[in-house]
């Protein structure tokens, strides 16, 4: 009978509306205030315990804002670090080198005894590369999990979330987005000691802005003067080529054409046609590996020839594969293989598995590191203990040290460090960004190997300062 | 440019389409609903596809046999699992099931089969024919130099080869003239003495079939993974909406139609404009329903 | 004058003529019966006349305005008014609602009154209640009046839709066989009704296929046949004529 | 029964109430200094919570749409992110890419409303005749066109970055984190009960029933007098609407928008809730929507005590979330509280 359903829903009714009334009841202790900035700050408040998420969290991520510095003897037994990764969704198949990357950073920090002696650990959750998603995850890490730093987030993700996570004041170390949008933002602004001008977020990869500086260089010293351009309209190929051209135009180069296309098409044949009625030496394709290996393959079917730019995903054996030997002789410039500690990361890492290393992995390692490095230092794992510290353990001046290992015993001897990456020399500026050096890979009968380098020194030069 | 060239990379793009279009447009016509899932049709026979090419290993026709079985089973298999224990319930709870249908099954690819996107195998051979005339009007060449791909001929030929056998069935054997009967006038065709249930089962077979079909050619042209045909399920059902919902001819002619658009709008956009080029296909299709919807929703104002 | 006319009215469903060329004329309160064999138009004519579907050719006036084409909203509120063979209820609806849902012109039934709880809505809602609980009990539906009308027999179902059409009111009201399915005290109850309201002035158009109690019934017959009028006039003189005979004997008889 | 008779007066005036009451509250936390706190374990709930109730207008607009009026609207989530995108074009003050006019937001909310109202007409006026299935359709096209028309028109829309820099007035006025997010529960919350109520009202009137006859039987409604075009042209207007006033607000909240947040899958999270719960019963979409959207909260803790990694964990919830509505469907097609016989559906 109707009546019966109504009453059922009047009492469901009765009843969200008394839960919700009880998270405000909850939230209790409403108070009269006044100014005072510290009672609301209660970002990272009262640790995790009480979510029944199980074992997840652990208990003691002595996250606790109030407490005092230097207790580092007795310290947490467990400290939790947040992954926000892309377990599902469009981009889930770059997740599992990262995914290694960071397991294998914390066995090899866990060896060496841990941050703090403790015990480091990361807490992974599926965001799917999806904003709404991302902002549930990012919230029940650092709210339910309580953990100190996250180690993660896309660009999509973090564009346009960017208020949200600042409000988190909470530092967060991403291997993965290249975006200009961040060229400005984040970092410590060079006051370590001073958070009312952070902006919490670093990245451990070289933005668009450098490494694609370094591509379009390679290019105009080719004497590749002229450009076609055919890239994908999601954000990170459309930030690929505006970074690229934006050196390559100021530099002297032209584009001709440019071919903006939808991904995963069945075929790309009339955007090549289009584009290859221009005139130009060389063309950039800046598309998601699937449907550049479709575009290249109609490119070489339709044989246009001419010199094939490849963004940096695209270095992949698989291409190689399956476009056949037309692709010979393309060439992609990749950051983040060029680091110092690039061998010692290569050796660790693929002790812990077989994922395929992408242009994201080098970067997930040296972000577990400097985050490891910084509660060290700081003797705590707080928000704004590691926040102060991500500069100074990464930046020039200090014993130069290649891991976590390394860099826990300089600081036992009271030395100040300098983490030397495996994707850079991870040296954060002021807007927490790294440089460095890019690899010119070309495609070959054994696939991609490095045939060339673009010292950072040289790429500097085209990036402004302060811009980056 | 050449016109011409871009109407035979239209025909190409149309040809995977049509095929698909006609599975999707018969099980429109006979089952009355729009199948959502029918994309994970296509995926599901590309990785058959896939496999009996890769895993047994077995030549390529064989395997786009294999994958053409493979489908016509499957489709069968979940239509008598999820649909037709809810045939009578009317076209929107079967529109919504497909719907549930395909993400799940499009996860449970993702499941078992993993995240990265495999390649089938193939060697390709391009035939040129540099030595057309130019016939420009205005800025438009309409003739000019064009190549063609084996890859080209191959699906084109297949496409004929499955429109001229869908005529057979549909004119020439008791099953396809019942399928006829049965998307003019269910009811009519029960009192005939139609097996309606298996009309409709056949229907399945066949538009899996074609699903695996579709499947294993946009495989060999692009790579097998867990959105292989979820990325045109889109273009699938506007080519069949644009034809006249349940018409096999009508899903050829829309499949061209959105082939064709998707290669012009590429080819002459705005060049800022060219990521749109599926929009354009759906805009075609949104205008099509309004000019002509009587045609497409005939049954409007039911007759009392 | 006649109130309802319908001038060479065509219509094709198909290649098959389903009505070719008739031409019916009804006067105020003129109580009219049409028959004829299956397939005969009868239904098609109802559709064209009340708008349901538009004739192909033809004029269709009423009350001396041409309405052809016109859609049944608009007829219904010039006060012509129909029901259907296979009786169509609102099924998801109550048989007080499927009632209420008649009354024309309720303020109600506009957005800003409905949001504001007007005055002037709650005092036709309840003029509605009333009028609604009046009819539902002429037509002694008053214990079923809170059942979805999914739930009725067919013969009650006919109850319904007729309550239902009376709640407009109308000046024209067109039935389609609306004693089929009804058992003879309904039918008689039923046809009491119709000549009640005939009498009251509506004019009103039957299609019925029970002869008997349609020619008891109506002040005139018209017959089709094949889409086109056979005859036409008084019932006794109707029933005796040879075409007639012949279309029902011969044809399919009922 | 009739809805008069079944639904006791003052219904919809409760969640009026309830509307205004939260709307004061959250102001008061607003604009005084009055704090107050939030456990953080709570803070996820909360979050979820905003995205609940602005999603719950989402809800009511489809249910309006579909649950009494018949009309599949499978693209729901354009006038969402139409709302949104004209709110924040006005209001930002300086976006990364994309149009940042700077205009006050209250205006630019009120945009954003009218815009995914008009479109909302130029959809109706053009598709509303389609057989139910091919509005289904029509509407879906017109969300994945707007979708490729915002990725791709980076100078206007931002492309896939979006509008960034949208003021949010609630975050202006609160500097501490607890009281900003009561507030903004409270405040969104109440308009999403205003809108209940609001809702309710049109429905319980005899608007509602002729609403509920054009989903019964659209010709049985013009036969009896009443101009059906006109009602579901204004049921899809209002859900259009209802949706824009959404994303305006989630505009607002949020401080920015991107195509990433307008994606299909808000379009299924709405139709499974509204399913799930029972379409034509308010209370019920709003219960079905709690229910999905707290199954995927709750699962993401199940991750930690599942035995599996987190990428099968994350492939395995959309199966089961697929599994849902086919099982709902299938058995129980009227959703927990809709009435089978209401709905017309077989049980």
């Amino acid at each position: 009978m109707p009546s019966d359903t109504n009453d059922l829903v009047n009492r469901r009714t009765f009843l969200t509306v008394t839960g919700s009334s009880g998270i405000v009841g909850l939230s209790g202790c409403v108070s009269f205030g006044g100014g005072e900035e510290s009672g609301g700050d209660g970002g990272t408040g009262d640790g995790s315990g009480d979510d029944g998420s199980g074992d997840g969290s652990g208990d003691g991520s002595s996250d606790d804002g109030s407490s005092d510095d230097g207790s580092g003897d007795g310290g947490p037994d467990t400290i939790s670090l947040g992954q926000p990764a892309s377990l599902s969704g469009q981009w889930d198949f770059l997740q599992p080198g990262v995914s290694q990357a960071t397991d294998a950073a914390v066995a090899h920090i866990n060896e060496a005894g841990g941050p703090l002696d403790a015990e480091l650990e990361v807490i992974r959750r599926d965001t799917a590369v999806d904003p709404q998603e991302a902002r549930t995850v990012t919230t029940q890490l650092i709210e339910n999990d309580g953990v100190p730093a996250i180690v993660g987030l896309f660009s999509s993700e973090i564009n346009p979330l960017w208020d949200f996570l600042q409000d988190f004041e909470v530092p967060m170390v991403t291997p993965w987005p290249g975006s200009t949008f961040l060229d400005t933002r984040g970092g410590d602004k060079a006051t370590p000691e001073d958070l009312s001008d952070d902006e919490w977020l670093w990245r451990t990869v070289v933005g668009d802005t450098v490494h694609t500086s370094g591509s379009a260089v390679y290019a105009l010293e080719n004497d590749l003067d002229t450009l076609g351009v055919l890239n994908g309209t999601t954000e990170g190929e459309r930030s690929y080529v505006e970074g690229f051209l934006s050196v390559y135009e100021d530099n002297g180069g032209t584009v001709a054409e440019r071919v903006e296309v939808e991904i995963g098409g069945s075929s790309y044949q009339s955007a090549l046609s289009r584009l290859f009625d221009a005139e130009f030496d060389a063309f950039l394709v800046s598309l998601p590996l699937e449907s550049a290996i479709t575009a290249l393959s109609d490119w070489s079917d339709a044989g246009y020839g001419r010199q094939p730019i490849l963004s940096d995903p695209l270095a992949q054996q698989d291409l190689v594969d399956q476009v056949g030997s037309d692709i010979h002789g393309a060439w992609a410039g990749s950051p983040g293989q060029s680091g110092p500690s690039y061998d010692t990361f290569e050796e660790i890492y693929s002790g812990e598995g077989d994922a395929e290393i992408n242009a994201w992995t080098p970067p997930a390692w040296d972000a577990m590191q400097v985050i490891a490095l910084a509660i060290e230092r700081a003797g705590e794992a707080t928000p704004e203990a590691i926040e102060r510290n991500l500069g100074p353990v990464s930046r020039d001046g200090g014993t130069e040290v290649n891991t976590f290992a390394e860099g826990k015993e300089a600081l036992a001897n009271g030395e100040e460090i300098s983490y030397q990456g495996a994707a850079t020399p991870t040296n954060f500026t002021q807007h927490g960004n790294v440089f460095g050096s890019v690899t010119i890979s070309t495609a070959g009968e054994n696939g991609f190997e490095a045939t060339s380098e673009v010292p950072a020194e040289d790429i500097r030069e085209y990036v402004a300062e302060g811009e980056y | 440019m050449g016109l011409l060239q871009e109407a035979i990379f239209g025909v190409v793009t149309g040809s995977y389409i049509a095929i698909a279009a006609i599975g999707f447009t018969l099980i429109y016509g006979i089952v009355n609903m729009i199948n959502f899932a029918y994309g994970e049709y296509l995926t599901l026979g590309a990785f058959v596809g896939f496999l009996a090419a890769s895993a047994i290993p077995v030549p390529l026709p064989v395997a786009v046999v294999l994958a053409m079985i493979g489908g016509g089973v499957i489709s069968i298999v979940l239509a008598r699992g999820f649909f037709t224990p809810i045939n009578h319930t009317g076209p929107v709870p079967m529109l919504l099931t497909s719907i549930g249908l395909g993400i799940a099954i499009r996860n449970a690819i993702r499941l078992f089969g993993g995240r990265s996107a495999r390649y089938i195998e193939t060697e390709t051979a391009t035939f040129r024919f540099d030595g057309v005339p130019d016939v420009t009007v205005g800025s438009v060449d309409l003739l000019g130099g064009f190549f063609v791909t084996s890859e080209h001929l191959i699906v084109f030929g297949s496409a004929v080869a499955v429109f001229l056998s869908i005529h057979a069935l549909l004119t020439r054997t008791d099953v396809g003239i019942a399928m006829r009967a049965m998307g003019d006038d269910e009811s009519l065709a029960r009192v005939r003495g139609i097996d309606t249930q298996l009309i409709r089962d056949s229907v399945w077979v066949l538009a899996g079939v074609l699903a695996g079909l579709a499947g294993v050619l946009m495989a060999i042209q692009t790579n097998v993974s867990s959105t292989t045909g979820f990325s045109h399920i889109l273009q699938i059902l506007s080519a069949a909406i644009l034809g006249g919902a349940g018409s096999p001819y009508g899903a050829i002619i829309g499949a061209y139609v959105i082939g064709l658009a998707l290669a012009f709008s590429t080819a002459f956009l705005p060049s800022s404009m060219t990521g749109l080029s599926s929009a354009v296909a759906f805009a075609i299709l949104i205008v099509v329903l309004l000019v002509k919807p009587s045609g497409i929703a005939g049954t409007e104002v039911r007759e009392a | 004058m006649s109130l309802l006319s319908a001038e060479g009215l065509v219509k094709d469903f198909g290649g098959l003529r389903a009505i070719d060329g008739l031409s019916v004329s009804i006067d105020e309160g003129e109580l009219v019966g049409v028959m004829g064999p299956n397939g005969a138009g009868k239904s098609t004519f109802f559709n064209c006349v009340s708008g349901v579907i538009p004739p192909d050719e033809g004029s269709v006036t009423l009350d001396g305005t041409d309405v052809t084409g016109d859609p049944p909203e608009s007829l219904a509120h010039r006060g012509l008014v129909r029901t259907f063979q296979d009786t169509r209820e609102l099924e998801t609806m109550t048989v007080r609602d499927n009632v209420r849902l008649a009354a024309p012109d309720q303020p109600g039934e506009r957005t800003l009154p409905a949001l504001l709880r007007s005055d002037s809505m709650t005092r036709e809602e309840e003029a509605v209640r009333r009028r609604a609980e009046e009819l539902i009990e002429t037509f002694e539906l008053d214990h079923l009046a809170d059942e979805y009308s999914s739930n009725l027999s067919g013969g009650q179902r006919k109850l319904l839709e007729l309550a239902r059409t009376l709640m407009l009111d109308p000046d024209v009201l067109m039935l389609d066989e609306p004693f089929a399915g009804v058992n003879p005290t309904l039918t008689r109850e039923i046809a009491d009704r119709i000549l009640d309201l005939n009498a009251e002035g509506m004019t009103v158009v039957i299609i019925e296929h029970e002869l008997e109690t349609l020619t008891e019934l109506v002040d005139r017959l018209v017959v089709l046949q094949q889409g086109r009028l056979l005859v036409e006039g008084e019932p006794e003189a109707v029933l005796e004529d040879e075409r007639v005979i012949e279309a029902y004997l011969g044809g399919d008889a009922e | 029964m009739s809805a008069l008779d079944r639904l006791p007066s003052g219904r919809g005036d409760r969640a009026l109430i309830a509307g205004v009451a939260c709307l004061l509250v959250g102001g008061l936390f607003a604009l005084t200094p009055l704090q107050a706190q939030l456990p953080s374990a709570l803070y996820v709930f909360v979050e979820v919570g905003i995205t609940f109730v602005i999603y719950g207008m989402l809800v009511l607009g489809l249910d309006l749409q579909y649950g009494h009026t018949g009309l599949v609207n499978f693209g729901h989530v354009v006038f969402f992110a139409v709302g949104a995108y004209a709110t924040a074009m006005l209001a930002a003050q300086d976006s990364f890419a994309g149009t940042a006019l700077g205009y006050p937001w209250p205006l630019a909310l009120l945009v954003g409303v009218v815009a995914a109202a008009l479109l909302g007409l130029v959809v109706s006026a053009t598709s509303i005749r389609l057989r139910d299935d091919f509005l289904a359709i029509v509407t879906l096209a017109t969300a994945e066109i707007f979708h490729s028309v915002f990725v791709n028109f980076e100078g206007v829309f931002g492309g896939n970055v979006g509008i960034l820099g949208v003021p949010r007035p609630i975050a202006g006025v609160v500097g501490d984190a607890d009281t900003r997010m009561i507030a903004t529960i409270l405040v969104i919350g109440g308009i999403t009960l205003i809108t209940l109520a609001a809702v309710t009202r049109l429905t319980e009137a005899p608007y509602g029933r002729v609403l509920r006859a054009i989903r019964a039987d659209e010709l049985v409604t013009r036969s009896v007098g009443k101009s059906t075009i006109v009602y579901k042209t204004q049921a899809f207007v209002y859900g259009a609407a209802l949706a824009g006033l959404a994303g305006g607000l989630f505009a607002l909240y949020n401080g920015a928008v991107a195509p990433g947040f307008f994606t299909i899958q808000v379009t299924v999270t709405i139709w499974i809730g509204m399913l799930l719960g029972g379409a034509a019963n308010h209370r019920a979409v709003l219960a079905g929507l709690a229910i999905i959207m707290g199954l995927r909260l709750v699962s993401r803790f199940g991750l930690s005590v599942t035995p599996v990694s987190g990428d099968v964990f994350a492939a395995f919830r959309l199966v089961v979330v697929g599994l849902i509505l086919i099982a709902v469907i299938r058995f129980r097609p009227a959703g927990i509280w809709g009435d089978p016989q209401e709905l017309g559906v077989d049980q």
